[in-house]
Formats: C-alpha cells, sequence, structure tokens
C-alpha cells in the first residue's frame, strides 16, 4: 500500500517566508508520527501542507495518494486537522457544532454520539454553548468534531494544549484506536513523555527541515 | 462527498442557528437600521421630502444595513478557524456561498420588512392594494441580488488586512444598480409621486437579471475567491 | 488663440493631464531603476 | 543603462518617442493653434485631452477583463497575462480620473455644472470606483498565484457588473450629451489634432503597460529571489 504521507525536498512560503525549507518525510499507513521541534520550526505549517490549505511551491508531496502540487484540494475530505484554532462556532453548543462538522462529511447522527461520548462531552456539556466553555472543554469539543469527521490522517497541533490528566488519557486511548482502526496520525506536541509513548516514530523538525530522530 | 445543495443547506442552517442563538441582528442592527430611519428624518427635515424620498431611504439604510451583517456573517467564520476548517472538510466554495447568501437573505428580508414598517410609520407612507404583489416581487429579487452580492464581496474580504474598510469599497458600486432598481420598484408599487404599477415592472426584471447574474457569477466564483 | 474668458479650466486641464502622465511615468522609471539594481541583467526576458 | 530606465528596449524607446512627439502636437494645437468651434467656443480644446483619456480608460480596462479572461482559461495561463491585467487597470484609474477630472471641467464651462446624473458619467464614476477596489485587492498579499486568481475572478466580476451598472442608470436618467464628434464639431485640421491625440494617448498606453508590466515582472523576480536567500537562511538553522 502506498505510505499516507510522502513529501520530497518540500518548500512551502508564507508571504515571503519559506515556513518548510526543503522537508522530506515518509509516514506509512497506520502509523501515529510525533513531530518535535522549538517554536516556529515549522511543525504547524507541515500539518497544514499536509491537509492541503499550504501550497507546495517546490518539491513534491503526494498525501493518501492525491498528489498536492497539481491538486490540493482533492485529499481535503480525507484528513482532519486540529491547528491552534479549534474552527468552533461560539455562539452554538457543543452538540451543534458536533452535529454540523458531522454533518460536512455525512456522519451519522450515532456516529456524532459516539464522537461525543468519546470526549466526555455527552451529557452535561452537551446544550452549552462553546464560548462558555473553558479553553480544555473546547479541545475536546474540536477533538469530538475530529473523531466524527472519520478521517483516513488525522493532523493534531498541540492536541494536548489545555486539556487536563483524564483528557489527555482519552485523547492518547483515541488515537491508538484510530491508528488501529487504520488511521494514520501525525501529532505535533511539546508533551514529549506523553506523545513519546504514543508515537511510533519521533521526527524532528528544525529549521523549516526534517531530520528523523530515534 | 456531499453535493453542493445538501452543504448550502447545511451552511444556511447553521448560519441561521447562530443568529437565532447570538441575536445580533436582532439585537443590534435592527435597531442600527431603524436608528438611520430616525437621522434620516433629522437630515432632511421635512414631512413632504421624507415622504417623497421614502422608498430610496429603505432600500439605503437596507444597503448599509447589510453591510454590517456581512461583516458578522464572516466574522463568525474567521473568528476561531471555522472558515479554515470548512475548506480542510472540503467543502465546496459554491456551497458555502449559496448556504451563506441564503442564510442572509432570510435575515435581510426581515430586516427590510421592518424598515418598510418603519417607513409606514416615521414617514407617512401608505400601502397601495394594486402594488402587493409589484412590492413582493421587489423584495425577494432586490434581497437576493444584495444577498449574492454582500456574500461574495464578504467572502473575499473575509481574514484580509482592512477588510472593514475593503468590503464597503468592493461591494457598494457593485450593489447600486440594486439600489436604483428597487427604490424604482418600490415607489411604483406605493405610487410615490404620482408613480403607477406599471412603471415598476422592468425595474423588477432588472432586479432580477441581477440576482440571476450573480447567483451563477458567485457560485462559480466563490471558490477561487476564498482561495478553495 | 484662446478666449481669455474660463481660460484658466483649458490650461488647468491640459496642465494637469500633462503633469499626472508626466508624475506617473517619473515614478515608474524611479521605481524600475530601483528594482533593477536587485536583477541581473541576463534574468530580464525582454533583454 | 540607457535614458528611458532599464525597463526600456529599442522598441519602447521608439514607442516613447511617438508619443512625445504626438503629445506636444496636441499641446500645441489645442492650447495654441485651435480656431475656436463655432458651438462651443474655446472649450472644444478640452475635448482633445478628455476624449483621448476616457478613451484609453475604457481601452484599459477591456484589456484588463481579456487578460484576466486569458490567465483563468486553463490553455493560456500564465503569469503574464496577470502582469498585463494588473498594468493596464492601474493606467486605466489613472486616466479615468483625468477623464473625470477634465470631463467636469468642461462640463463647468459648457452647462455651467461640474457634474450631471447624466447615465454615462455616472458610469464611468462606478467603473472608477470599482478598479480602485481591484488594485486594492492585488495588493492584498499573498502568493502570486493568490493574487493572480483572485484578481482576475474580481475583474470578471466587474466585466459582469458594468453593463448592469450601465443598463440601470441609463434606465434611471436618460438625458444623454451627444457626442461632439457626432455631430460633426470638428472639421479639418482639428479633427486630424483630434486623431493625433487619440493615437499619441493610445501610444503612450501601450508604453505605460509595458514599462510598469516590466516593473511588476522585475518585483516579482525579487520576490522569487528573495525567496532562494531566504530558503538558505532558514537552512542554516539545521546546523547546529
Amino acid at each position: 500500500m502506498e505510505p499516507a504521507v510522502e513529501l520530497v525536498d518540500v518548500v512551502a512560503v508564507l508571504g515571503a517566508f519559506p515556513v518548510l525549507a526543503g522537508a522530506t518525510l515518509r509516514v506509512e499507513r497506520s502509523e501515529i508520527v510525533l513531530l518535535r521541534g522549538p517554536n516556529g520550526a515549522g511543525k504547524t505549517s507541515l500539518l497544514r501542507l499536509c491537509a492541503g490549505l499550504l501550497p507546495v511551491e517546490r518539491g513534491t508531496a503526494t498525501v493518501l495518494g492525491v498528489d498536492l502540487v497539481h491538486d490540493r484540494t482533492a485529499v481535503r475530505t480525507r484528513v482532519g486537522l486540529l491547528g491552534h484554532a479549534n474552527g468552533l462556532y461560539a455562539d452554538l453548543t457543543v452538540a451543534d457544532n458536533v452535529r454540523f462538522w458531522g454533518a460536512t462529511v455525512g456522519a451519522s447522527a450515532e456516529e456524532v454520539n459516539a464522537a461525543m461520548e468519546r470526549m466526555g462531552l455527552a451529557d452535561r456539556l452537551a446544550d452549552v454553548s462553546v464560548g462558555r466553555l473553558s479553553a480544555g472543554q473546547r479541545r475536546r469539543t474540536a477533538l469530538a468534531c475530529l473523531i466524527a469527521r472519520r478521517a483516513e490522517l488525522w493532523l493534531l497541533d498541540e492536541p494536548h494544549a489545555g486539556l487536563d490528566a483524564a483528557g489527555r488519557d482519552e485523547l492518547d486511548a483515541t488515537l491508538r484506536s484510530a491508528a488501529v482502526a487504520g488511521a494514520t496520525v501525525i501529532v505535533a506536541s511539546h508533551e514529549l513523555e506523553r506523545a513519546g509513548s504514543l508515537a511510533t516514530r519521533v521526527v524532528q523538525v528544525v529549521g523549516g527541515c526534517i531530520r528523523e530522530a530515534r | 462527498m456531499l453535493s453542493v445543495w445538501a452543504i448550502s443547506r447545511l451552511v444556511a442552517g447553521k448560519d441561521l442557528r447562530v443568529e437565532w442563538r447570538s441575536r445580533v441582528v436582532s439585537n443590534q442592527v435592527v435597531p442600527f437600521a431603524a436608528l438611520m430611519m430616525v437621522m434620516f428624518a433629522f437630515a432632511l427635515d421635512s414631512d413632504s421630502v421624507l415622504k417623497r424620498v421614502a422608498p430610496g431611504l429603505v432600500w439605503l439604510a437596507a444597503m448599509f444595513s447589510l453591510l454590517v451583517i456581512v461583516q458578522r456573517a464572516f466574522a463568525v467564520e474567521t473568528a476561531d478557524g471555522a472558515l479554515d476548517a470548512l475548506r480542510v472538510a472540503g467543502v465546496r466554495g459554491a456551497g458555502i456561498f449559496v448556504g451563506k447568501a441564503l442564510a442572509l437573505a432570510a435575515q435581510l428580508a426581515v430586516l427590510e420588512l421592518i424598515l418598510l414598517g418603519a417607513a409606514i410609520v416615521l414617514y407617512d407612507t401608505h400601502l397601495v392594494g394594486s402594488g402587493i404583489a409589484l412590492l413582493a416581487c421587489t423584495y425577494l429579487t432586490a434581497t437576493l441580488g444584495l444577498s449574492f452580492v454582500g456574500t461574495l464581496y464578504g467572502g473575499l474580504a473575509a481574514g484580509a488586512k482592512g477588510r472593514e474598510t475593503l468590503l464597503p469599497l468592493l461591494m457598494l458600486p457593485v450593489a447600486a444598480p440594486v439600489l436604483i432598481g428597487a427604490t424604482r420598484a418600490t415607489e411604483a408599487a406605493l405610487g410615490t409621486a404620482g408613480a403607477t404599477t406599471s412603471d415598476g415592472w422592468p425595474w423588477i426584471g432588472l432586479l432580477a437579471l441581477f440576482a440571476v447574474a450573480f447567483g451563477i457569477g458567485g457560485t462559480l466564483a466563490f471558490g477561487s475567491l476564498i482561495d478553495e | 488663440m484662446i478666449a481669455l474668458r474660463n481660460a484658466a479650466h483649458v490650461v488647468g486641464s491640459y496642465a494637469i493631464t500633462f503633469a499626472a502622465i508626466a508624475v506617473y511615468t517619473w515614478n515608474l522609471l524611479r521605481r524600475a531603476r530601483k528594482a533593477a539594481r536587485q536583477v541581473p541583467v541576463e534574468d530580464r526576458p525582454w533583454t | 543603462m540607457n535614458h528611458f530606465g532599464p525597463t526600456s528596449t529599442r522598441f519602447t524607446r521608439a514607442l516613447g518617442v511617438a508619443t512625445i512627439l504626438g503629445l506636444g502636437w496636441l499641446a500645441v494645437f489645442g492650447l495654441l493653434l485651435s480656431p475656436d468651434d463655432v458651438v462651443q467656443g474655446s472649450y472644444a480644446r478640452l475635448l482633445y485631452i478628455h476624449v483621448p483619456s476616457a478613451w484609453l480608460a475604457y481601452l484599459a480596462f477591456g484589456v484588463t477583463g481579456l487578460a484576466s479572461g486569458a490567465y483563468l482559461w486553463p490553455r493560456t495561463r500564465s503569469m503574464q497575462w496577470d502582469r498585463i491585467a494588473g498594468a493596464s487597470a492601474e493606467v486605466g484609474v489613472l486616466f479615468m480620473a483625468l477623464a473625470l477630472v477634465t470631463g467636469s471641467l468642461w462640463g463647468k464651462v459648457t452647462w455651467g455644472t461640474y457634474w450631471t446624473w447624466d447615465s454615462r458619467l455616472t458610469t464611468t464614476a462606478f467603473l472608477f470606483v470599482t478598479y480602485i477596489g481591484y488594485l486594492a485587492v492585488r495588493d492584498l498579499g499573498g502568493s502570486h498565484e493568490q493574487r493572480a486568481r483572485r484578481s482576475a475572478v474580481l475583474a470578471l466580476l466587474a466585466v459582469l457588473e458594468v453593463p448592469l451598472v450601465h443598463f440601470s442608470v441609463s434606465w434611471w436618467r436618460p438625458l444623454h450629451q451627444a457626442e461632439t464628434i457626432e455631430r460633426g464639431g470638428l472639421k479639418g485640421l482639428m479633427l486630424f489634432s483630434f486623431f493625433v491625440g487619440m493615437i499619441a494617448f493610445t501610444l503612450l498606453y501601450v508604453w505605460l503597460v509595458m514599462h510598469r508590466q516590466r516593473l511588476m515582472m522585475l518585483n516579482d523576480m525579487i520576490d522569487d529571489s528573495g525567496l532562494d536567500r531566504a530558503l538558505a537562511e532558514r537552512r542554516n538553522e539545521v546546523a547546529p
């Protein structure tokens, strides 16, 4: 089977700045890869590039068999990205948000409920506006939206940030079971020991370039 | 992948739900629009002039309110990266465009009815029985046209630097035909300054043409404008 | 020859037009000189 | 380095000389030699520059529309079209501004008012504002492809907008200023000079667009070479 992500010497720019300066990375299906590196190293850009949001300036990039250089929109329905922003509507309730994002990929009501239960949002918090939640609860909601989207490739940017201990455990368990079910997971995280125990491989990102560690 | 129409319904339903729960349009934009109608009276300071120009003032207030509603409609999308999330979700630009435009049209239609009510109360405007059909057609076509234009340029300005000032610069010149057409048609429907109903129907044609042109143009162009 | 009445409008129009063209042209060439310093001659497709 | 600067070639220099000669003739004839018009007196002199300015602006916006279409059409897609569209729009905005100013001065002396809500005037004003918006969108930033795609779509939307605006204002205020040329107001040397003006302005347009477009290309190349330098710097962060 083709790899989930295959980047060769990828350069990507934001304005005039090369956020990625020659990234080469191969991720097989069902892997859980941890990206680590200092702030500004290009971890976030790497995830956005894989999600088809950031155009490939030079090099070649194939994600889930889709050539990002020629058509970076085709990959989008099949990946799930949790960025720094949660992508939630503050005026809507938790249930509304999860339902909406699930519906964009045609998820059923059962799948939406399962996703909310998975992140512990099914009962008390379901009908609370997202704008009134704590940062950690919002992160949980965003993760529930991601679960409901049934993505083949999960791209998570600092997913542990703001979560309490229980939330982190639930997240790790979710990612593991997603990988067992065949999804590929790429996580950018500062939480090295936690994410490190989760990951099958650690990749070091520095200065917009990639070196593989371990 | 969902069809464009299914996505449109989803996005429109979401936008209306956001408004239903936040009440920003009903609690802030409607009072703003009503206030404009009062301010017009201060500026023009003559009952007969007000009665003469009432249809124009109604649509002028509708257009300025539209600017505010459009800003709000896209602030909702950009505040927490939802527009990016929509793009990652593979939601096509055409679906976002039609959905947001329909939700906008629904809110704008209610606002315009309130403005018409304000004109009746404040400017001594009278509804004429024979003009009701014309008035209804004017409201339908003009509201759709304004919503399409507002969504199209609102999406382009969303996330850009200086979006608050860019939106009116881009949108108002394009929306000018709607202001002219809707005002003339409303004058004809209300019989303002001796206008008759038959004067109004050609303008409906123009308004309908406008709505269709920008409906199709926007559906095709929106994806490119928001970097789908 | 120009009639005296309202000659200012006529002369003024010519002055505005030619001045605007001159200023724009001058500005264009100045910016081009500045930009060209950073691009080697052989990279310019028109040379 | 030659006198016309780094964006000039032998062709643009020849063009530039012809333009200067044409404009010079126009100024001398329009201000000094032209006899007064039978109907409008000395004010007809304004038309020698007003009409070519307006023509040039319409030409420029037409070219912007065509070049934008050529950019969006997959078979002809090239950044060159984007640069031509942008250069042409900028020149068009300049000359539309001149046409509006000289036109309103002409209106002041002939009609006694700077502005009338004539349909052509009103459409022109809207066109002017629309292309100011177009230039603002070109300045929004992002990659060159983003700029090109966004502005090309916007230019085509303007093509959609213009006839609708024109229809609505001409229905709204049907009164129309008859074309001076159509009425046969200009004869002999006057007509000749009028055409000299049209040709000189058209040459000026070509000259300006070529230079502007080359300047834009220089700037785009500087952006790209800046990327190489920035890439090298960024890669140096990796070295321990």
